[in-house]
């Protein structure tokens, strides 16, 4: 499941949605990205998510399949938001759920290190100084690359 | 061809998309940028570092070499910073 | 944060608990662990998760300060439940909140190897053919090891 | 010295816990599971087979050669499943 939005999430309802009449389910791994106060040494007043809508909702669709191809997944819950954010607001959140514990951990690891290397977004902080574009980081390329040639454990 | 662009790229263009209409000799992307700053600014500010720049046709991230055609939509963009 | 309880536990209210007010936090992995309604093949009917409540306690302690002293978390999370429950029923949750999403993906996975292998548990399935208990598992054993001698990434 | 018990070892000892007084010649672990079993049933069916059994001293796993004394909670029970 895939959701674009500028609203807000309530990840206990989503978690709730993915596993409910599914009694086959052993774990749930979810991660929820959240705005920080600080980056790169400076305060952030606010952040703005800029998105290509089009090639987000496929880019996004293949991802998803991908994970599902990947691991034994019963279920995939992907939610990204767009618009102005403030510090401790909700930016991402995504679930997994299998029957065993290592497939959901992985394939969750694996969609955010997709999400921040492939997702057509493209973040501006609000900073004292004024605005600035987030520069992509090498370490999150590196993240990425670790999936390139890794086969799914389960 | 439609073009689209993003983050500061759009900053820089001043829009967030146009319709161009390129010669029949401009048939990959590295033709596209190189007729795009030859019509002067703010191309060729925009299209100063290519290795700062990031591109899809059709929704598909692509490379500089990729093949272009005039019902394509081309998207210009800084590498994205998603999650 | 540790509780071992044989109420049920709300993963949403425990997500907001642990990063309410904290914008330093930038993102937060849990884990749900579920009851399956098969197991090794056999349908099961429900499960008694009986435990040494001295021992968790001291435990989960450690094992808590252990992931807090290997990763920079700003916070965790881990609830245990025992006593019957059924197929769907929540067991365990672990939440783990870091500045950066690597540290708090690994602590999260590192918790939940622990507790597999480690946290003074024992279950009792309810099949058709009567009672088992269920014996610990080789790929638990394995999946623990892994942290014996890996530093934290972060 | 207070011993307790857990799952199968629990219903195999018919009791969840106990107090035994073994001699001064019993100092480790090794030593009072021999001294259980010479004690007959349920002690020879509990501890036939050691491998499938774990250990804890006042809430620390511990080994089989682990020292043990009069004031200590000594507490046996299959591999652990928790999670």
């Amino acid at each position: 499941m895939i959701r674009v939005q500028a609203e807000d999430f309530d990840p206990g309802a989503e978690l709730e949605a993915l596993t409910k009449g599914n009694a086959g389910i052993g774990g749930v791994c979810s991660f929820i990205g959240l705005v920080r106060d600080i980056a790169d040494g400076e305060r952030i007043g606010a952040m703005t998510l800029e998105h290509y809508p089009e090639m987000t909702r496929r880019r996004l669709e293949e991802i998803e399949a991908e994970a599902m191809r990947r691991w034994p997944l019963e279920g995939c819950t992907i939610i990204h938001r767009h618009g102005r954010l403030e510090p401790g607001d909700r930016i991402v959140f995504v679930a997994t759920a299998s029957a065993h514990r290592r497939a959901a951990f992985e394939s969750a690891a694996f969609l955010m290190d997709w999400l921040k290397t492939n997702a057509p977004f493209w973040k501006l902080e609000e900073t004292g100084d004024g605005e600035r574009w987030v520069a992509a980081r090498q370490s999150d390329d590196d993240a990425a690359a670790r999936w390139a040639d890794k086969p799914a454990s389960e | 061809m439609k073009l689209v662009y993003f983050a500061w790229m759009k900053e820089k263009a001043g829009i967030s998309e146009e319709t161009v209409n390129p010669p029949a000799t401009v048939t990959d992307l590295g033709q596209l940028v190189d007729w795009l700053k030859e019509r002067g600014e703010p191309y060729t500010g925009m299209f100063q570092n290519m290795a700062a720049i990031r591109a899809a046709i059709n929704y598909e991230y692509v490379k500089i070499d990729a093949a272009v055609g005039p019902d394509d939509e081309v998207a210009f963009f800084p590498p994205v910073t998603g999650g």
